[in-house]
């Protein structure tokens, strides 16, 4: 395991060695690699194969841009695919896989899509695959798809979890690096709130990268005191290994922490990664700038890198890519490039430099106004054909080259609010233009401010400027002295060639396909992204957009500026889909509401069943029964032939009050509710505006100015803010108040012929609960089981004598409890939903299933209740054209015959008409087996259907292959006079 | 988003539900000989606009406030927020 | 006929109590609570009423007046959340005959969960479940705000390291979740 | 027609053994003429096809397109790329149904792969309620000629495996699966379109923004455009999210409102995901490209915007659905997020219908159904153009059915607009 390529120095921990394997390879590193630096370090140049030529490619960068080495991280169900190695810190242990070959990186089968690279140009699949149709899915489709894509996921779930967060402060400072640093520190000795990100797990930037000195120390020193010093001030949180990938309106910034992806797992209760949402007064952008290559034939082999991330290797990771490296630049980057490499030993094959004027070198031979015109090599880059200055050609043997074509500011977080970006002439290169999001500042080479120490004092003036938009007073602190070098450069885009010369690396587009789209009249950006997938790869073209644009700038004979650029969009990194998840997944998406005697009916063994937000008893088995109808069958017939009790704490339940409630109600009911007396209940229907039925429910008048309005489970969340609505944007001259009580009280049904006896065993004997003296429709306050406070309500779902008795919900459990004591004697049986939907059809109430929001009262048979006597929101509208028809839809009760059964969905049809669009006449909207009355029953709406009863129909269900015969008739199956109720 | 709650100060949109077009502020008198045209209006048409946009957020995960809130639907930038019950106040209606 | 027994709103006879890692997580089981809401154009009464029964301003929007033992959340436009430590038995009806027709009382015992958290990692746990500032906020501030889609009252007891959060009482099971796991992940 | 070589296999073949020098424009670029029988507002996927169909199907041979940008800069080019024919009301599905068919045929009409890949669309249901609904709602399809099957958990686990059955909030109890759904490469629609309409003679006009109608007496006579006044017989507007500023111009005010829906693409992945599936019981829906991506999306972010960006709420919650709904795909990162700008129309169902100003057309509100209507948008609304007669399948998109009380409301969520 000797690290062949390692060099001396270099920011690692020798004293702590790690060991990972690298497609089964074992390898060593230390600690403070990344696992590209380690690769490098070990001599491993090819590491992944392109995506759609399978060519072999390296790596490239030393950043979070890198779009060739992508690696599979990791095993089993934490498999995570399409990982940046350049990104990945090493930890001991660590399996990494190359990914997208087979069967091996070294031999791919795949590679033979490289052969054929003249038919595989950009949108050739738009041309063909379209003989014969069939094929398409079948044959063509799949194999594209089985070749496309780079990792592959595990197919298992994410065993690790995720956390969401939320931090505020006065400035955001975003990177590390000169500038980030120096914002910081003027903030933070400033007293203000201040949190800085970088996505590197130190701070320095790129100052751990090179050698130069701030402050008289290495630029690294002084970058590890700058950040003690932050981390010192108590108004100061720096965040390593936190990427921000988004802003949002406002101030919103979304910063990923990758909390335990350097560990082997996350420890016990921690999660791999956090994403916070910061909300920050003020940032600063100080991202730094990303180094572009230049195009030429055969470009992307391995060993051709970014002339900064080779000295970044060098310099902090001590990994040297090759023996002998030669360097092809259009700046003076090169030069320094040249400088590190050989300060570290390493040998200089030559600097080809494409300006003619090129500064002399002493450090190895300079080939100036030359480029590289083609590369060659087996895996990896042997050598360099050069075309000279002359005209003339040299080979040059090298392991690697190291390609500087300048510097694009990372401005990709300037344009998350469709900011456009503008083109900087004397850096060749976007700057930030209109459009950068409001409160955003950009410091340094985010900006083009390249020097570290312009970077340095750019960084101090724009948090000064920002601090003083807060009203923040600052004296300026002096700037630690820095190189100040000024960027010279004369742009080379690419080099004209015969062969295929690489753009985007990641999505195998080279200028070719560019000169394709181009012919082809895809010429706008979005065009020719779209059509070559020019920057559509997970770098979002940070390493390709520009030569992109150049290239079609030149075809056009446009300049690039107006060629214009593709919108960066967030995430700015790659970013787990997990991680905007959080912690609301599986059974944690949504919070779970308990009904009161939740826990005494899982101790009964209760069947639950999720209803919206409540987990509710569905139905209670009981020994022997094997199928749940018998236990529903069960429940229905002991609640008619004596009595049931259901948990019924879900409906919504909002407490009215002030002296205009009356009126109030008046107003979002259609039906009147002032003239109801204190002690009565009343059912009432709620419109939308739209005239279409919202929610129904009944509501108590508790006393002169106070009512207890019940609402549908399903819409009490949304029945309390249409009465807010109403309250506070269209009445509030009213005196009218809102609270909502529906968590405040355990509410039961009680149901049956012997309710009344069961009640009158739990509520205290002063209160007469009698026919006479508390008659259907009564309500009143009343006191249970020795003076619980209790309200009881004389209403019934389910057709029977019924009541519903409420207490403080901490009494609920106790309650249930008691109410199966006292019915005890009259075998008094707790029902779940399965039978209550059973009762209310068998009467022919209405719920969720039938008020679907295209429903009016006049379908539902209640016209009536729309009073004209006064405004009620809806009844405007209710009485448009099409929805007053004389053949609108009506409901009505379905019986099924000959043992067929009534299915929900089922369309309707007349007896003898075809089955067609034109015949169909309505639908079933609930079913049920009523073991009452022995039949499959139903609930449904039909044209005319009030006129109808007493009509067969046909209920046509092909979905499913099955039809069915059935009687049309009342929805009230049961008691249709109402005497059950009244008893 | 942030909403700048006039009672509150800045709270995340999150908190929020949004209605829609102030406009249904406006609520036409039922009365009227033209209420089926001028509900219709009411319920159905929008001037969405492509700029300044005074619209109704509910504050549901918060102190239950309708608020008036003036944004630009272009840029997102809120311009104003007013409680609804003191612009409908101040409208002079009812 | 016995009287009933009252369960918590975690389902125990006695509240829960535990402490993870730095935090102290207790359900309290026995504050009572009421809504008090002022009638259209009754403010003077309704001031004095409060000043007089209460014994403390009205609280600011945002904030909670009061005592240790006896508080006024405020809870929305002329919406008020009366909180009273223990024994104060029908404190729903006692303000409703105090306040008269200047106000709408509500018993809101019932309605809410209640968990105060205490321990010098309860900023680094707030963090996690909260947008609003915890770290801002100071003893006496109260905000209603979501955690996890659960709308929520977090009073500020003891600035940094105590609070209280009120939550949905059927949704307590959830929330004790939420608040649990926060506390282990730090 | 206009000469131009085809697309083939052979053509491939022989371009690439010839150094893809004969590749011509998928389109020209024409200098705007004067007058023409119909311009079409709008260079969109709805504005191209309907004027590839003006041209192919009605035998109009003079149309012009205008667009303000670059063609298929709207939402054609920012959707999630499903097709699918799942409506239940009879004003809805034999249009999509209509459109369904237009699909597939697509590629050998216009002699363009748009990667029409039927693998089926798969919606899950978590109650008997829900399940009811969609029971009848696939009675809906099959009456009107469409194909659905109903799965329940068992089929559907044997289908879709790695769903989360069992440890969801909400469980899955099976799905409404329409085989004949699936996902089309979505910019190569406008560009198919694109390249056919230009072939039999439209003059497709880029940056060419229209400013004003010239309306007189009541009639339409053309537009006023950045480009000067160009005349037309007829004008059809097709401007999607740009409805509302577009007929302002000519007075109108529409039942519309603009909003934003997101939509999120995953790196390359080897396949795994295989149709389209869409969570019951929340916000997400997903499928996977050819290319490999995890194309997903949500509920739109429920306020008026034309900023064609979304912010973090919705992005929290449609990755809350995904995770819940199938945990596997934790681990892959979402690339980019974008959005679009969906003209929400007060029912959920879109319009297309003759104006009150004689000689002026409008098709919208669209919501973000728009995609997999685009076939059919263009054939009914060039069927209107050159007919002044609704489409047989599009006689329910008429502009005064709120006035009447004729909703087409799938949801039946009502006249708000960011419910639907």
């Amino acid at each position: 395991m000797t690290q062949v390529n390692r060099l001396d120095g270099g920011l690692i921990d020798r004293e702590a060695p790690l060991d990972f394997t690298f497609d089964g390879r074992r390898y060593g590193g230390f600690a403070g690699d990344t696992l590209a630096s380690a690769l490098l370090a070990n001599g491993v140049r090819l590491v992944g194969r392109s995506f759609k030529y399978h060519r072999p490619r390296g790596i490239i960068s030393a950043g979070s841009e890198e779009p060739n080495a992508l690696v599979e991280l990791r095993e089993g169900a934490r498999r995570e695919p399409n990982s940046r190695a350049t990104m990945t810190e090493l930890h001991d242990g660590l399996v990494a896989r190359s990914q997208n070959r087979f069967p091996s990186l070294g031999f791919d089968l795949m590679g033979i899509n490289d052969r054929f690279s003249a038919f595989l140009g950009a949108g050739f699949y738009y041309k063909t695959f379209m003989w014969p149709k069939a094929f398409w899915e079948r044959v063509y489709e799949p194999l594209i798809r089985q070749a496309a894509g780079l990792g592959a996921l595990s197919g298992d779930p994410d065993p690790d979890v995720y956390d969401r967060g939320f931090r505020h402060c006065d400035l955001l400072v975003i990177g590390a690096g000169p500038a980030g640093l120096m914002a910081a520190l003027t903030a933070g000795r400033a007293g203000a709130e201040v949190i800085l990100v970088d996505e590197d797990f130190c701070a320095g930037g790129r100052l751990t990268m090179e050698r130069e000195s701030v402050g008289g120390l290495s630029g690294n020193e002084w970058a590890a005191q700058a950040a003690a010093e932050l981390a010192g001030l108590p108004n100061v949180r720096v965040m390593p290994r936190s990427t921000a990938i988004g802003i949002f309106d406002h101030g919103i910034y979304s910063v990923l922490e990758r909390v335990s992806d350097h560990l082997p797992v996350p420890r016990a209760g921690t999660p791999r990664q956090i994403l916070w949402r910061v909300y920050a007064k003020r940032a600063i952008l100080a991202a730094g700038a990303t180094e572009r290559l230049i195009a030429f034939d055969n470009n992307d082999r391995p060993g051709i890198m970014q002339a900064g991330a080779m000295r970044a290797y060098v310099n902090r990771w001590a990994a040297a890519p090759a023996e002998r490296i030669a360097i092809f630049t259009n700046n003076d980057d090169g030069h320094r490039t040249a400088a590190d490499l050989a300060a570290a030993g390493v040998e200089i094959a030559a600097i080809i430099d494409s300006r003619p004027d090129a500064p002399a070198s002493n450090i190895a031979e300079l080939f100036a106004g030359a480029v590289v015109s083609n590369s060659s090599g087996r895996r990896g880059i042997g050598h360099v054909t050069l075309r000279l200055a002359d005209g003339g050609r040299k080979h040059l043997s090298c392991g690697a080259l190291a390609v500087s074509g300048g510097w694009n500011p990372n401005v990709h977080l300037t344009c998350h609010h469709r900011g456009r970006p503008q083109w900087q002439e004397d850096i060749a290169a976007f700057i930030p233009g209109e459009g950068v999001p409001p409160g955003l500042a950009v410091a340094g080479a985010a900006r083009g401010i390249f020097s570290t120490a312009s970077a340095l004092a750019d960084g101090r003036d724009q948090a000064l400027a920002q601090l003083a938009e807060l009203g923040m007073k600052v004296k300026t602190a002096p700037l630690p002295e820095a190189d100040d070098a000024p960027v010279t450069i004369t742009p080379l885009w690419h080099v004209g060639g015969t062969k295929r010369a690489w753009l985007d690396q990641q999505n195998d587009v080279t200028v070719k396909d560019v000169g394709l789209a181009h012919q082809e009249n895809f010429r706008a950006v979005e065009h020719l992204k779209r059509y070559t997938t020019l920057g559509m790869a997970g770098d979002q073209g940070r390493t390709s957009n520009v030569l992109g644009l150049a290239v079609m700038a030149e075809l056009t004979g446009k300049t690039i500026a107006e060629t214009g650029t593709t919108i960066y969009r967030p995430p700015y990194t790659p970013t787990p889909i997990a991680a905007f998840a959080g912690r609301s997944v599986g059974r944690d998406f949504r919070p779970t509401r308990l009904p009161p005697s939740h826990h005494w009916a899982a101790e009964q063994g209760a069947v639950f069943v999720e209803a919206g937000s409540w987990l509710r008893a569905q139905w209670f088995p009981r020994e022997g029964e094997t199928h749940w109808r018998e236990s529903v069958d069960r429940e229905v017939l002991a609640t008619r032939r004596s009595v049931g009790v259901c948990d019924v704490s879900t409906l919504g339940k909002i407490d009215i009050q002030g002296s205009d409630a009356g009126a109030f109600l008046d107003l979002v009911y259609s039906n009147m509710f002032s003239t109801l007396p204190v002690g009565k209940t009343r059912y009432g229907l709620m419109l939308r505006e739209d005239g279409m039925v919202m929610d129904d429910g009944t509501t108590a008048r508790l006393g002169e100015t106070h009512y207890l309005m019940t609402t549908t489970t399903a819409n009490a969340v949304g029945v309390y803010r249409h009465l807010e609505f109403v309250r506070q944007c269209l009445r509030p001259d009213m005196d009218v108040q809102l609270i909502s009580a529906t968590d405040s009280w355990a509410q039961f049904a009680v149901a049956g012929p012997n309710a009344r006896r069961v009640l009158q065993v739990v509520v205290d004997p002063q209160h007469d609960i009698s026919n006479e003296a508390f008659p259907f429709m009564a309500c009143g306050t009343i006191s249970v089981c020795g003076g619980v406070m209790a309200r009881l309500f004389r209403i019934s779902f389910s057709g029977e004598l019924a009541y519903e008795i409420a207490v403080p919900s901490r009494y609920g459990d106790a309650m249930i409890r008691a109410l199966m004591a006292a019915g005890d004697a009259y075998d008094i049986t707790p029902y779940g939903t399965e039978a209550l939907g059973v009762m209310r059809v068998e009467k022919g109430h209405v719920t969720g299933n039938e008020l679907n929001g295209t429903i009016t009262a006049r379908n539902l048979g209640m016209a009536k209740m729309v009073s004209t006597k006064k405004d009620s929101i809806g009844a405007v509208l209710a009485g448009r054209e099409a929805l007053v028809a004389e053949d609108g839809l009506c409901l009505v009760g379905l019986q099924a015959i000959d043992g067929d059964n009534v299915t929900a969905g089922a369309h309707l049809f007349a007896e003898g008409t075809p089955v067609d669009p034109a015949h169909d006449e309505g639908y079933v909207t609930s079913a049920a087996w009523s073991p009452h009355i022995g039949a499959s029953i139903g609930l449904g709406f039909i044209a005319r259907g009030a006129d109808r009863h007493g009509e067969m129909v046909r209920l046509m269900n092909p979905l499913e292959g099955r039809s069915a015969r059935a009687r049309i008739c009342s929805p009230h199956f049961i008691d249709p006079e109402g005497e059950r109720l009244r008893g | 988003m942030i909403i700048e709650h006039p009672l509150l100060g800045p709270r995340d949109s999150q908190e929020f539900t949004c209605l829609g077009d102030a406009s249904l502020l406006q609520r036409p008198d039922a009365s009227a000989d033209d209420a089926a045209e001028t509900f219709f209006d009411y319920q159905y048409l929008r001037d969405n606009p492509a700029g300044t946009h005074r619209e109704l957020w509910y504050h549901e995960m918060g102190d239950r406030s309708w608020l008036v809130v003036t944004r630009d639907t272009a840029t997102h930038e809120i311009l104003a927020v007013e409680l609804a019950s003191d612009v409908v106040t101040a409208g002079g209606r009812s | 006929m016995a009287s009933l027994t009252a369960i918590t709103a975690l389902g125990g006879i006695t509240a829960y109590d535990e402490t993870i890692g730095g935090i102290r997580i207790a359900e309290i089981a026995d504050t009572c609570l009421a809504s008090l809401a002022m009638r259209r154009g009754r403010m003077a009464d309704f001031e004095k009423a409060v000043g007089k029964v209460l014994g403390t301003d009205l609280p600011a929007p945002g904030q909670r007046a009061g005592t240790d033992a006896h508080g006024v959340i405020w809870m929305g436009p002329d919406q008020f959340l009366v909180e009273a430590e223990t024994g104060a038995t029908d404190l729903a009806g006692r303000l409703a005959a105090s306040f008269g027709a200047a106000a709408s009382i509500t018993d809101q015992s019932d309605a809410w969960v209640r968990f105060d958290i205490t321990g010098k990692d309860v900023p680094a746990m707030l963090e996690r479940l909260s947008a609003a500032d915890t770290r801002l906020m100071q003893g006496g501030a109260a905000v209603r705000t979501p955690v996890h889609h659960m709308l929520c009252v977090l009073v500020c007891r003891d600035a940094y390291i105590g609070f209280t959060i009120y939550g949905p009482r059927a949704s307590a099971q959830s929330l004790h979740h939420a608040l649990t796991t926060a506390a282990a992940s730090l | 027609m206009r000469k131009m070589g085809g697309y083939s296999g052979f053509r491939i073949l022989r371009e690439g053994l010839t150094g893809n020098r004969g590749w011509r424009p998928a389109w020209r670029d024409p200098e705007p003429q004067q007058a023409y029988d119909f311009v079409i507002v709008g260079g969109g996927g709805h504005g191209l096809a309907t004027a590839y169909y003006l041209a192919s199907r009605y035998g109009e041979a003079s149309v012009a397109v205008l667009e303000k940008g670059w063609i298929g800069g709207g939402n054609v080019g920012r959707n999630t790329t499903i097709i699918r024919s799942n409506y239940l009301l009879p004003g809805n599905e034999p249009f999509y149904e209509f459109s369904l068919q237009l699909w597939e045929g697509l590629e050998q009409d216009l002699n363009y792969n748009a990667m029409v890949s039927q693998r089926g669309v798969y919606n899950l249901y978590h109650s008997d309620g829900q399940r009811d609904a969609y029971r009848r709602r696939g009675n809906a399809m099959i009456l009107h000629g469409a194909d659905a099957e109903l799965l329940d958990a068992a089929q559907l686990r044997a289908e879709i495996p790695f769903l989360n059955f069992d440890n969801g909030r909400f469980p899955i109890q099976g799905a409404l699966v329409q085989r004949r759904g699936g996902t089309v490469r979505h910019d190569a629609v406008a560009w198919g379109y694109a390249r056919g309409a230009d072939r039999r003679g439209v003059d497709i006009i880029q940056n060419c923004e229209v400013t004003g109608f010239r309306i007189q007496n009541g009639r339409c006579t053309g537009v006023e455009t950045s480009r000067g006044f160009i005349a037309a017989r007829k004008v059809g507007c097709a401007v999607a999210g740009s409805s509302s500023r577009v007929m302002q111009a000519a007075g109108m005010r529409l039942p519309i409102e603009s909003h934003v829906l997101q939509a999120f693409v995953s790196e390359g992945l080897k396949p795994v995901i295989p149709g389209v599936v869409t969570y019951g019981a929340g916000h997400f829906y997903i499928s996977q490209s050819d290319k490999g991506g995890l194309v997903f999306g949500g509920d739109i972010d429920m306020y008026n915007s034309y900023a064609q960006r979304g912010n973090l709420p919705v992005v929290e919650d449609v990755c809350e659905g995904g995770m819940t709904l199938m945990p596997m795909i934790g681990r892959a990162r979402m690339v980019r997020m974008w959005g679009g700008i969906m003209d929400m129309s007060m029912d959920g169902s879109p319009i297309i219908d003759r104006t009150p100003v004689d000689g002026l057309y409008f098709n919208g509100g669209w919501c973000y159904g728009g995609f997999k209507a685009t076939p059919a948008s263009g054939y009914c609304f060039a069927h209107l153009l050159a007919t002044d007669t609704p489409h047989d399948t599009a006689t329910a998109f008429r502009l005064d059915r709120f006035r009447r009380g004729m909703m087409i409301d799938e949801k039946g969520s009502g006249a708000q607009p960011n419910l639907h």
